[in-house]
């Protein structure tokens, strides 16, 4: 086990998986030279060479366009997008085509490509820098979406996203690329797609949350101490959902409440309200309760800090459920 | 070979019969004259017939070929079977020149699974429906297969229209800067649905684009088959040579609807249309083979017999085809399905069951 | 009052509007001369000229994003996308640029710009002719969406997106362009944005649906006449949300059922379910329920009737609730 | 005029005292010349300030554009006031140069609210991050101008990079259509962030573009004040005429890092950066103007004096500003806000205040 930063669990997953399998190459903007803005990518072009960590054009449905070309030449390709709101262009080829075309070839054609993106906000960045777009991409029918919140989930799902045979989008929290640090194992280290994390137990409340939000979690459940004895629980993997986690830990306090960076509306915690509302009605004793984004433009960083689901709102939302 | 003067350099092989002397294209023996004959009286005749099998009911809405056929065997008879082919849904048969059935293309459109083939079988690239997208799969995959160490080219087909997406664009760059061995084939059959090129771009040519990205770009007259072979032949020659992409700009006429759905009266001239379908390219090559005296009456209709045949054949077979089954909805999406496909599945049939 | 077809309505609801205002221009892929692919900008071009109802190339950003340009001339440009899933190219200018344009400007430009689709299938098309993508819309902050099921509300809705000073994207549901006649409102008519429509009223179930859901729902409901009576709320604006009506519609029943026909996961019936799940709980009787279509591509068309929602999954939904 | 001739046209006015004689520009009185010089120092003035008051923890994330100073007066002062200008992050300050206060750019770069202005006070675009979206942006602003007849023109300025994205592409092409009169200015530094040129494109020029769309292209010494006013004043000249867009490629080298946050040591020479540096724009000018006997070094000292002055006033504005209220994040999204954001607001609050 090394004690390592999110982003350099990152960068020690490639390193092992590009020597594990000489098909998987990575390509984008910057990931090469330069090792990546965030230096997820650092070493990979010096040891695999510049055709195994590509600097692309600046064109990011070309990059995803070119990796699903890419996969039927045989290669596992790897694509950056520098941040979460510059992966927008690549919505077009990820619905299109990345998400159809196993389908399209009757199942004959596997396209294991990975779309990996730092996302989110809270790092004092110009516009742009801060989105959280997963809801676009679990809408997405044909592709696994993925959401790390420890450096060693970070390491281990980008190693299950480059290894399995369907498409998979990674997003990773930048606000904890360097600010958290976590033990990692060394060497392979693979989390399956599909299961969520029980980050504690609890018996009064259940707090569900994945990515950045999970931290922030566990933070509320610690000023709740004395007061409530929450359950938490890491979502990892938004498609395919671990359905049966997120009932039995709705089940186990009957009072939930969802967790999201992302605008409210029609964002991925609706989706997990959502099955609750169908599937869990009996075992809820109160509301289902979501504290997300709010429903504009990301704002001017100096405000970020309100925009964003703060320990207070997430406090405030349990107390709501603890009192009704 | 002599490739006639022509205006804004379109290069062309078949001459007139009259003032304008016919060409030859060197290296072809007559079987492969002959070959590439059979070939164009093949998707011509898939063409006709499809149009046919639509007001039939018996397949849906159809993207007509018809005139563009000479673009299609041209450039397809200068590749190997090993080249892969990225065709767009103007090029939904082109896959026939390589043996895949005909029923397949028409359960294609019919909306049936039958008409889904295995890529990898052929070389040949599922039908790309939106406009463009495919030219960074085509590039991709050239440049991958160059990677790998693999001898392999790839063509794209798509129109002047989508000359005008970023999907182009980006795709031609990347197949540029990454030096892939692809052949970026555009038919500037200069319509886009009712959108004339004019209003399309304001380049002189769209061949003129090329430069822009650091490749070749070639004009050639798409209703001259022997004039895109030869072009084609040497895009894939510098392909091969490791020189990258170069895009052909073949040009020729629309004279017949978009699609079966759509109705050209409201906005292209007919007139127009008329005489460009004179100048159609299967009528052209067959004059240009019997003025070489190489293609006998007995020839052609054997030819046109044989394609009729396989037609028949084909719609036989497609239209035989058992109704898709209704768990098809659920395959493919995924090499393992999520659980809730299976319970899904399970309700849908116990709904309509019951 | 005349009788319309669904997209002859949308055609007459253009030729008041671009009469009305001389600021109002159509842009888009075959508008003009052809008077679009269904006919729904016929008549524009030849009566308002080449300028006011313009061919484009064939570039979905490119019309787009100079609709937004537009919009700084003082236009107020209405894009059509050719079809739903054609729009993919135009999202990354939507989500970067129009919903966030007049907040970066301080609220001091407006972007009054209409995006609008014929969307959903049912047609017997081929791929990628079909898709429901109002999610993906819902979810961009700064845009308002909305899907008329009504040769009336397709007129209505219309201009009131037109006249909005704010963009919104209009989804119209092709299936029923021409299969659907109704009584329309002669000359100016707008129907507001904000405001569900009660389609009938009932007292055992409530169904709520949107676009070419809505006659389906009805379907089912008279499938269910004797058995249960039902309630149906047409949603018409899925943002902003008409969120009284539809609890009070929820709250009427107890029991609601929700159709959707894009895919399930992160769909808009999930915020609508989730909105019920936190505001509606001591309303509800049973579970709520989501009638979908399923997590998978929009199937080849000879099985596509089984993707969508049907009478029978409506009736089945409706009778689980009933007996829960 | 004398432009010198240079490797692959690029347009040059200024000589190097040396070898290569000093041109001169047409119609550019003394005043013109000093004005042009005042917002060279202006610009330059800006940027090193801001690197300053980055380190100082006063402003965030920055983009450097020392060195491309020239590229901008250049431009911008070929455009009449009611020209629009659409910036991207490395031309943040060009607002500067009319007029628009220095305490606001930085207020943007420090995420205050103060930050956005209003574009129709200065008829400059918000700052555009998203690479090369902006480019249809102004084509269509130009085409709706021209639209209502009102003579302006837009200009767009991105990079090098960003000729590779798809928006440039379908705005480029739009604007070429349309023949809106629109200048597409690409400052060819020629990096983006860590990547070169060479692997952006394997076009022998940007400036090649142009053809595929129909409209000029022009290429021009970026560091060249002059050359670069002139080439705009040719365009804009055009575009006025209803000639439609033109592509300058101005060529220079980005001697400093993409940004505050960026190390170029991995990728970059340094050696070609410190002869790079030696040719930077404000200095070859001032060598001009003082070969012309124009500039004085009281002049120039002045000129400095009271860029530095505006700078030191300009952070200390910024820096006043009281913080912004919560209230903004539901501003300005919609001209109606839902009732949602009321009621969003008022739980924030009190949660926040409890
Ligand atoms: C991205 C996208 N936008 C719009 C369409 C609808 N559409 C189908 S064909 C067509 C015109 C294509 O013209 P062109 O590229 O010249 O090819 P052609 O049909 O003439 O062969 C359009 C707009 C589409 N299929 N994809
Ligand atoms: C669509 C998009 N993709 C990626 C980025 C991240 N990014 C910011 S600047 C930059 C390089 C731009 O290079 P260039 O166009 O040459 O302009 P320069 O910075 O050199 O002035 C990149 C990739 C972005 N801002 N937008
Ligand atoms: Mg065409
Ligand atoms: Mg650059």
């Amino acid at each position: 086990m090394a004690e390592l930063t999110l982003v350099e669990a990152i960068n020690d997953g490639f390193h092992v998986e590009l020597e594990r399998d000489a098909d998987v190459m990575v390509l984008g903007e910057d990931v090469g030279r330069a090792g990546g803005v965030f230096r997820a990518t650092a070493g990979l072009r010096d040891r695999f060479g510049p055709d195994r960590c590509v600097d692309t054009p600046l064109a990011e449905a070309g990059i995803l366009g070119s990796a699903v070309g890419l996969c039927m030449a045989g290669w596992r390709p790897v694509c950056e997008m520098q941040y979460d709101a510059f992966s927008y262009p690549c919505l077009d080829q990820l619905i299109t085509h990345v998400g159809r075309y196993r389908w399209r070839t009757g199942g004959a054609m596997a396209f294991p490509l990975v779309v990996r993106m730092p996302y989110g906000g809270g790092v004092r960045a110009p516009e742009l820098h801060d989105d959280s777009p997963e809801a676009y991409y679990v809408h997405t029918p044909g592709v696994k979406v993925a959401i790390p919140s420890t450096p060693a989930d970070a390491k281990g799902l980008l190693a299950a996203a480059i290894r399995d045979p369907d498409p998979v989008v990674v997003l990773e929290p930048k606000l904890h690329y360097r600010t958290m640090r976590g033990e990692v194992p060394e060497g392979e280290h693979v989390v399956p797609l599909g299961q969520a994390r029980t980050v504690r137990e609890g018996d009064d409340l259940t707090f569900v949350a994945y990515g950045s939000m999970v931290p922030l979690a566990e933070q509320a459940a610690d000023a709740l101490a004395g007061e409530a004895s929450v359950e938490i629980l890491d979502i990892r993997t938004l498609k395919p959902l671990d359905e049966d986690a997120l009932l039995a830990a709705a089940a186990k306090t009957g009072r939930v409440v969802i967790v999201q960076e992302a605008p409210r509306t029609a964002g991925y915690a609706a989706e997990l309200a959502a099955i609750l509302a169908e599937k869990a009605m009996l075992d809820l004793r109160a509301p289902v309760v979501r504290v997300t984004g709010y429903d504009v433009t990301y704002p001017y960083w100096q405000i970020e800090d309100a925009y964003m689901p703060s320990v207070e709102r997430v406090v405030d939302a349990a107390h709501k459920l603890l009192a009704f | 070979m002599a490739v006639l003067p022509a205006e804004q350099d379109l290069r062309r092989v078949i001459g007139d019969g009259e003032g304008v002397p016919d060409g030859e294209v060197e290296g072809l023996s007559e079987a492969d004259l002959l070959e590439q004959h059979r070939q164009l009286v093949l998707l011509r005749t898939y063409d006709e017939r499809s149009v046919v099998y639509h007001r039939q009911g018996r397949i849906g809405t159809y993207a007509i070929f018809w005139g563009h056929e000479a673009m299609q065997v041209g450039s397809a008879y200068a590749l190997e079977r090993e080249d892969w082919i990225f065709p767009s849904y103007r090029e939904s048969a082109i896959g026939l020149l390589r043996g895949l059935p005909a029923a397949t293309i028409l359960s294609w459109w019919r909306g049936h699974p039958a008409g889904w083939w295995n890529p990898q079988d052929w070389n040949v690239a599922s039908i790309c429906v939106p406009i463009g997208t495919h030219v960074p799969h085509a590039a991709g995959l050239a440049w991958g297969k160059k990677l790998r160490g693999e001898n392999v080219c790839a063509i794209a087909y798509f129109g002047d229209g989508a000359t005008s997406e970023g999907a182009f664009h980006e795709g031609a760059n990347l197949a540029a800067v990454t030096r892939a061995p692809v052949i970026l084939f555009c038919n500037n059959n200069p319509w886009a649905i009712s959108t004339p090129l004019s209003a399309q771009t304001a380049a002189e040519t769209l061949a003129d684009k090329a430069a822009g990205y650091g490749m070749p770009g070639v004009r050639v007259d798409g209703a001259d088959v022997l004039a895109v072979y030869e072009a084609t032949r040497e895009a894939v020659a510098r392909a091969r040579a490791g020189e990258g992409p170069t895009l052909i700009e073949a040009v020729t006429y629309r004279t017949a609807p978009h699609a079966t759905a759509d109705d050209p009266e409201a906005y292209i001239d007919l007139e127009r249309v008329e005489e460009e379908r004179q100048r159609e390219c299967v009528g052209r090559y067959e004059a240009y083979l019997r003025r070489l005296g190489v293609l006998s009456d007995e020839a052609a209709e054997a030819v046109r017999a044989e394609a009729a045949e396989l037609m028949r054949e084909g719609i036989r077979a497609a239209e035989a085809e058992p109704p898709a089954d209704l768990s098809l909805l659920f395959s493919h999406a995924y090499a393992e399905p999520p659980p809730s496909f299976a319970s899904d599945l399970a309700e849908l049939r116990r709904v309509l069951g019951g």
